[in-house]
């Protein structure tokens, strides 16, 4: 029995008909073909498939798509405007955050989610406010330089 | 990785969820923020026939002020519950266990309602909530009632709700006079989950004792509970390094402690002992 | 003229995977492809009496279900690599038939038209099992008692004794002995990309593409058409991104060759998504040695011996290199040091378990773990401090090429350089004076220090079961481009960029021009792959040899366009020029050639949009002194003037055999305090000097370094695969499995000396391991020195704050 | 694993043997167990729906009484397998007299395997002794019914709370 749903996703509405069980990190890279959202864990740890929805970085491995009808949903492909890398993206580029890449859309999600909630965040906040992503390749130091990277080019646009 | 099918339902109503609990009472099950359910239902450990999403019901979302209590409906997120300004000056226990829950993104989604409600034996929100001696309300199509915490635990997984009944809102009394509260937990390395978690509510008379104290653990046991010995020996006393050592010292007392890979039964207890009388400084600590 | 290398140039892999444009296996979209789902054994060790797949097959969407029985006739044995005299090799199948023999054995594979359906036919297949026995606990396996593989009549599938000197007159000439049990506990790579495979047959062209998540594209490519029976030339692996290997990719696992045979069978593409569990399952394990060390010492703490008693737990079946790990530990025990007499005695025991195999180091942690340690224990055993029993059996920089009782030659080495470096940059003596002042205020504050050698650039082809070298081709395009081919195909080390770094500075051109293109059978020569920290020095030397062919062909025909002969003719910054000599002055020409020579070289020819369609434009060389290499490209191309006999194009294959391993060392060091009240261990300070030849980017170096000690501070303090009494895995996911996160982690202070080696012409030794080798042993080394005044010596890995707690408790008390 | 504890039943030693042995009581006892066919001597095959709260599972099996020793000593052995994967447990169990009570000892092996082990590691503990509490809090109520009554119904949440209200005077002796 389908159902359905109506999703915005980096900024186009999309109209679908989807079973309820749908997880919506396979609606996102199975119905929509956004595949920059990961899969890595099955118990809801890893974060690799960290999206925004409603502004709120959520694991979309954990959540259903009928649960995200009428949301707004930010996904990796979504972040950078016009062209531009957030500054996340520009950060984990500059520091280099990321080996194999596979945690990083979840990580630059979730990062970003950080940095808006705390323009200036401490190293060990920053190792706090990732505690939601694992990554089995940098050993994260790269990571919490890459943010802080970005934290002080947030902070110097107007 | 992938649930078995279900059949879904978002109400727009509690009364709407209430009625298609009513009818289906063993197989249904409430979707709250998802977060201890999904993932079970990914590994096919729950099953359920049909999936009452309590996402759409508006107004289970709150944290008010009401004849001095305070009342979270169970909706709330733990994020929300974190963020909270009112919270952090009034209770500020509460955004401090909701900042201990798993991480940012279970956080944004998951709520205390379902938290409760799943009553995972190392969940946060149970000794937070066994402390505070909240009170939860129930409600199904034939009404509503009030269930203390003391009572709503009742063992691994299980609560004193009925199949038919939703957790509605947590109330909660606002404590005043020199009140000082802490949640310590030490984290599970893999999972985040407790594996002890003491909470502190004690207030100090003008006196300088400690005229009431709420110390609920979690983690320790199949469930949650109250570690009424050490509220005991705290009440009436004045909480020095000496009391709250003594006091802390039953916090495991009488306790059937479960044991897993990573810390042994005489463990958990010995840990539920030392953040006891942890908590129970920080908590002093904080009263000004 | 380096541009590039030496410099911490960012990564031209990274736009693509930071804006989520990647493509990993599961990401490749080809229309009308079926999803696999498996059944997985739930049993370590039974009999399959029975499969019903009636029910299953009736489900929505379900088109073939396979079993053991269907395919065991069709597709040949999973492989193991590795030949070990008289070494028992099971039949491995690809699914099981009679019986299966760990948790997560694959028993069927049930086809749908979507993952969903899939995974909920699975669920309908019915199983009937018998249970047997597990043998678990791997020194049980080797006395006696349930037998896997009853053809072998014992779960010995090995033993193995090697090393030099006379042990047991080493050990008799010591004054004192040490005896220790240590463990390296069962690990998972968790990689964070599970394993991966889409495959797809053309039945017209008859030729099967294999999508997967692997390390060895090409060795995969052999051994699956070996499986399957297909013509090697008829088949094509590609691997796309790849989230992760540790080794565990470094191998040929049943869901790949399966997968290329169900798409051939049903002639449609077909995936299979490995999901965590499966992962933690059925995915290949690391470490799993329990072993007892002797060493023997003087009073001045002269190492006199080692001798090293170890049963590897295999588990149930061999996988590629499953048997050869303990080899590799055998071959380090000799550590940074000069112990005159060495003895390995490995037994290798079947169990009811995955396989183990490579884990990040694969052999070498354990064996720097169990000499790292030792040599703590005769520091301890002595009362002297750790720092002076290493110095006092290192060997002195000048003693190099250094032989070992293990059988090696040390290419390069300054251990004192690099401990002396790294304890500098950690304050040792200050810390020392801090512990005791912290002692006194009854806190727990242990140092640990870890001076490790490891082997790398894997390695001389006849040290290795499937060749040892490493290919490149070099080629220039016509229109100035450069394209890298390279068969060490990697998985998030960063070759595209460090591999371009290498190419743009040899070739003199800004490294946007360089494109470095691996992980596809189809366009890239044979190659062997990315693992043993061989890379770079392997896969970058091929690179560089490359390219001087591909100069001293350039060099010619440039000087065929400049009217010269080669040896008249320098090359720099991308640019051939005639020498300035008298005779190359007289050869260029008359005295006007320097008036016609302009300095400034022109622009690279881009056709693209300019003169005729498609039409090539023709390099002005006449009598001039200097042409581009890019210049020099497209002549060669163009073909229309080259020097006799000289082939059109301009490109050049390099296979690169090493003649030794390198041996990159380095120091590790770490602080830490434990609770007293809770055990738990907290990091002070990370301290590392790590030493790996010469480096081409430091922010890669710094990246592999940091990644391994976070592997390692997992080992020393956090995972452990763990299967109960009958088998069952009972970490099977990550709420169990404790992979590190960031608040788990100090912050690293990392340093570097540099001595490089002359196994290549690069000077490059190694990196991708050093982390994870170095590190493991100095955290134990800390913790062990900070309950030291408990009267502890030794204590297992992982270390949890339980253990740590009893310690102090039982001693308190 | 091993589980062990100890039960106080309020009913004399002959009728818990009794109830202990009589396979429509044992139905009734054990935890979701929604059939016990006999096969053999002693020997049952079962269907156990069971779990604790939203985790739960079907499982096929059987139950066989061995060691018998009239009214002291029996052992029981449990098997089930299902979709989360199987159970098994075997338990020895001792029956004391005490006060015109019994005292029921049992000291057990429990072993699950599939999604359920490699998923549920911290909670098995657990949820065998909330399973054991349950089972032996129904055996007490079904030892209680005289002959002839009918017998008592153990819904699962009043199983449990009673279950349970017992674990809480043992924990919370108020002095």
């Amino acid at each position: 029995m389908k159902k359905a749903v109506q999703i915005n996703v980096n900024g186009t509405t999309r109209e679908t008909e989807v079973e309820p069980r749908l997880l919506l990190v396979h609606y996102l890279r199975d119905v929509l073909g956004l595949t920059g959202t990961h899969v890595g864990c099955e118990t809801s740890l890893c974060g690799a498939c960290t999206v925004t929805v409603d502004g709120q970085a959520v694991k979309s491995c954990t959540m259903f798509a009928v649960q995200a009808d009428g949301s707004n949903i930010t996904t990796i492909e979504g972040l950078a405007h016009d062209g531009e890398l957030h500054p996340v993206q520009e950060g984990f580029w500059e520091r280099h955050g990321l080996q194999c890449g596979y945690c990083t859309p979840g990580m630059i999600m979730a990062a970003a989610q950080l940095l808006e909630r705390n323009h200036a965040p401490t190293r060990e906040e920053i190792r706090h406010g990732l505690e939601g992503n694992l990554c089995r390749c940098t050993g994260y130091q790269h990571i919490v330089e890459a943010v802080e990277y970005a934290s002080k080019a947030v902070n110097r646009e107007p | 990785m992938i649930p078995a099918q279900f059949d879904y339902a978002a109400p727009a109503t509690l009364d709407e969820a209430l009625s298609l609990l009513a009818e289906r009472p063993d197989d249904a099950k409430i979707l709250a923020g998802g977060h201890s359910l999904i993932p079970a239902m990914k590994l096919r450990l729950a099953q359920p026939a049909l999936l009452i999403d309590i996402g759409r019901v508006k107004d289970l979302s709150y944290i008010r002020e009401e004849g001095g209590q305070i009342r979270i409906g169970a909706m709330t997120t733990h994020y929300q519950l974190e963020s909270s300004e009112r919270l952090r000056e009034i209770c500020p226990l509460l955004p401090e266990c909701a900042a201990s829950i798993g991480d940012v993104q279970v956080r944004n989604k998951g709520t205390i309602g379902g938290s409760l409600a799943h009553a995972d034996p190392a969940a946060d929100w149970p000794a937070a909530i066994i402390s505070l001696r909240a009170e939860l309300v129930a409600v199904s199509s034939r009404g509503e009632r009030v269930i203390a915490a003391d009572d709503f635990f009742v063992d691994m997984l299980t609560t004193a709700l009925r199949p038919d009944e939703v957790l509605r809102e947590i109330r909660i009394n606002a404590p005043g006079g020199r009140t000082g509260q802490a949640y310590m937990k030490v984290h599970h390395p893999a999972s985040g989950f407790a594996v002890v978690g003491v909470a502190v509510s004690l207030t100090l008379g003008a006196d300088g004792k400690c005229s009431a104290a709420g110390v609920g653990i979690t983690g320790v046991a199949t469930k949650a509970y109250r570690a009424a010995q050490v509220e005991g020996a705290l009440v009436g006393s004045t909480p020095d390094e000496q009391t709250t050592a003594s006091a802390a010292s039953h916090a495991a007392d009488g306790v059937d402690a479960n044991g897993d890979i990573y810390a042994s039964a005489d463990y958990r207890r010995h840990l539920a002992v030392v953040y006891a009388r942890r908590a129970i400084a920080e908590a002093v600590a904080k009263i000004k | 003229m380096a541009r590039y290398v030496g410099q911490r140039v960012k990564r031209t892999e990274d736009p693509r995977l930071i804006k989520g444009l990647a493509h990993y296996v599961d990401d490749i979209r080809l229309p009308d492809t079926l999803h696999v789902a498996f059944v997985r054994s739930i049993y370590a060790h039974a009999r399959i009496n029975g499969v019903d797949a009636g029910e299953a097959l009736k489900a929505p969407g379900v088109v073939a279900i396979f079993t053991g029985k269907d395919v065991s006739e069709k597709i040949g044995p999973v492989p193991c690599a590795s030949a070990l005299p008289e070494l028992k090799v099971p039949d491995h199948r690809v699914l099981a038939t009679d019986k299966v023999y760990f948790v997560g054995h694959p028993i069927a594979a049930v086809v749908a038209a979507d993952a969903y359906a899939a995974r909920d036919a699975a669920e309908l297949l019915m199983i009937d099992y018998e249970e047997l026995p597990a043998v678990v606990n791997a020194e049980e396996a080797a006395q006696g008692g349930a037998v896997i593989h009853e053809q072998f009549g014992s779960n010995v599938a090995y033993k193995l004794t090697a090393g030099e000197g006379d042990i047991v007159a080493a050990l008799a000439s010591a004054d004192r002995r040490i005896k220790q049990r240590i463990i390296n506990q069962r690990l998972a790579p968790v990689a964070m990309e599970p394993r991966g495979v889409l495959a797809r047959y053309l039945p017209g062209e008859q030729e099967l593409t294999v999508w997967s998540s692997t390390q060895i594209p090409h060795l995969l490519r052999t051994q699956l058409a070996l499986m399957i029976g297909i013509p090697e030339n008829k088949l094509r692996v590609i691997t796309p991104e790849v989230g992760g290997g540790f080794g565990s990719k470094l191998n040929v696992y049943a869901e790949e060759a399966l997968l290329g045979w169900i798409s051939m069978q049903l002639g449609r593409p077909a995936k299979w998504i490995e999901t965590r569990r499966e992962n933690m399952q059925a995915t290949i394990h690391g470490r799993g040695q329990v072993g007892e060390i002797e060493i023997g010492c003087k009073a001045d703490g002269t190492v006199t011996g080692l001798r090293y008693n170890v049963v590897a737990d295999l588990g149930a079946y061999h996988q590629l290199l499953t048997p050869a790990i303990p080899t590799l530990t055998g071959l380090m025990l000799s550590g940074a040091y000069k112990i005159p007499a060495i003895q390995i005695n490995v037994t290798g025991v079947f169990t009811n378990k995955m396989a183990t195999d490579a884990y990040r180091g694969a052999g070498r942690p354990e064996a720097t773990y169990v000499v790292e340690r030792a040599i703590d224990l005769v520091a301890a055993e002595l009362g002297l401090d750790p720092v002076a029993v290493r110095r006092r059996n290192f060997p002195a920089p000048e003693e190099f090429p250094f032989k070992t009782a293990t059988g090696l030659f040390y290419d390069s080495g300054n251990y004192e350089g690099a401990l002396a470096k790294a304890l500098e940059n950690a304050g040792y003596e200050r810390l020392r004076e801090e512990q005791r002042a912290a002692r006194e205020q009854g806190r727990i504050v242990g140092i640990g220090v870890s001076t490790y050698v490891e082997i790398c650039a894997l390695g001389p082809s006849q040290a290795m079961p499937a060749g040892g070298w490493e290919s490149a081709t070099v080629r220039i395009e016509p229109t100035g481009t450069v394209t890298v081919l390279t068969g060490a195909s990697p998985h998030g080390q960063g070759q595209e960029t460090s591999f371009a770094q290498l190419a743009a500075d040899e070739l003199g051109v800004d490294m946007g021009d360089v494109t470095v293109v691996h992980g596809d059978t189809a366009i890239v020569q044979y190659g062997i792959g990315t693992f043993g920290s061989r890379a770079t020095a392997v896969g970058g030397t091929a690179v560089f040899v490359a390219i001087e062919k591909l100069k001293e062909k350039a060099s010619k025909i440039a000087a065929h366009m400049l009217g010269t002969d080669a040896v008249n003719v320098v090359f720099a910054e991308g640019v051939f020029s005639i020498k300035e000599t008298k005779k190359a002055a007289a050869a260029a020409g008359d005295g006007k050639a320097a008036d016609a020579d302009s300095d400034e070289v022109p622009e690279p020819v881009v056709p693209v949009g300019e003169g005729p369609a498609g039409a090539l434009p023709e390099p002005e060389t006449e009598g001039r002194k200097k042409v581009s290499i890019q210049e020099v490209a497209l002549a060669a191309h163009l073909a229309r003037e080259l020097p006799p006999d000289t082939e059109p194009g301009l490109s050049a294959t390099y296979f690169f055999e090493p003649k030794n391993f390198t041996f990159p060392f380095g120091t590790h060091i770490a602080v830490v305090e434990i609770d007293r009240e809770t055990g738990e261990v907290k990091f002070q300070r990370y301290v590392a000097v790590d030493d790996c030849g010469r480096v081409i980017n430091p922010m890669l170096v710094d990246g592999q370094v940091q990644g391994g000690i976070v592997q390692s501070i997992g080992q020393a303090l956090y995972e452990e695969v763990v299967y109960d009494e009958q088998g069952q895995l009972i970490t099977g996911t990550l709420m169990d499995y404790a992979v590190p996160r960031a608040k788990m982690i100090p912050w690293f202070e990392l340093d570097r000396t540099e001595t490089p080696t002359d196994v290549n012409p690069l000077g490059v030794k190694g990196v991708g391991e050093a982390g994870t080798i170095g590190a493991t042993p100095a955290i134990v080394n800390a913790v062990v020195d900070a309950l030291s005044p408990f009267g502890v010596r030794h204590i297992d890995m992982p270390i949890r704050p339980e253990a740590v707690w009893r310690i102090i408790n039982s001693s308190d008390e | 694993m091993k589980i062990e504890g100890t039960h106080e039943l309020r009913a004399p030693r002959e009728r818990v043997w009794q109830a202990l042995v009589d396979p429509s009581v044992l139905q009734r006892c054990i935890p979701g167990c929604e059939r016990l066919e006999r096969t053999g001597e002693d020997s049952y095959a079962a269907t156990l729906r069971t779990g604790v709260g939203a985790i739960k599972g079907v499982f096929q099996g059987s139950v066989r009484l061995e060691d018998m020793s009239v009214p002291t000593h029996y052992r029981i052995v449990v098997d089930g397998k299902g979709q989360p994967g199987f159970l098994k447990g075997a338990g020895d169990l001792d029956l004391e007299e005490r006060d015109g009570g019994t005292v029921v000892r049992y000291a057990g092996d429990v072993q699950v395997g599939g999604t359920l082990a490699s998923v549920g590691q911290r909670m098995i503990q657990g949820a065998a002794k909330m399973m054991a509490a349950q089972f032996f809090t129904a055996l007490e109520a079904e030892a209680q019914v005289e002959q002839g009554d009918p017998p008592p119904r153990h819904g699962f949440f009043r199983t449990a709370l009673r279950a349970i209200s017992g674990l809480l005077r043992q924990i919370f002796k108020r002095h």
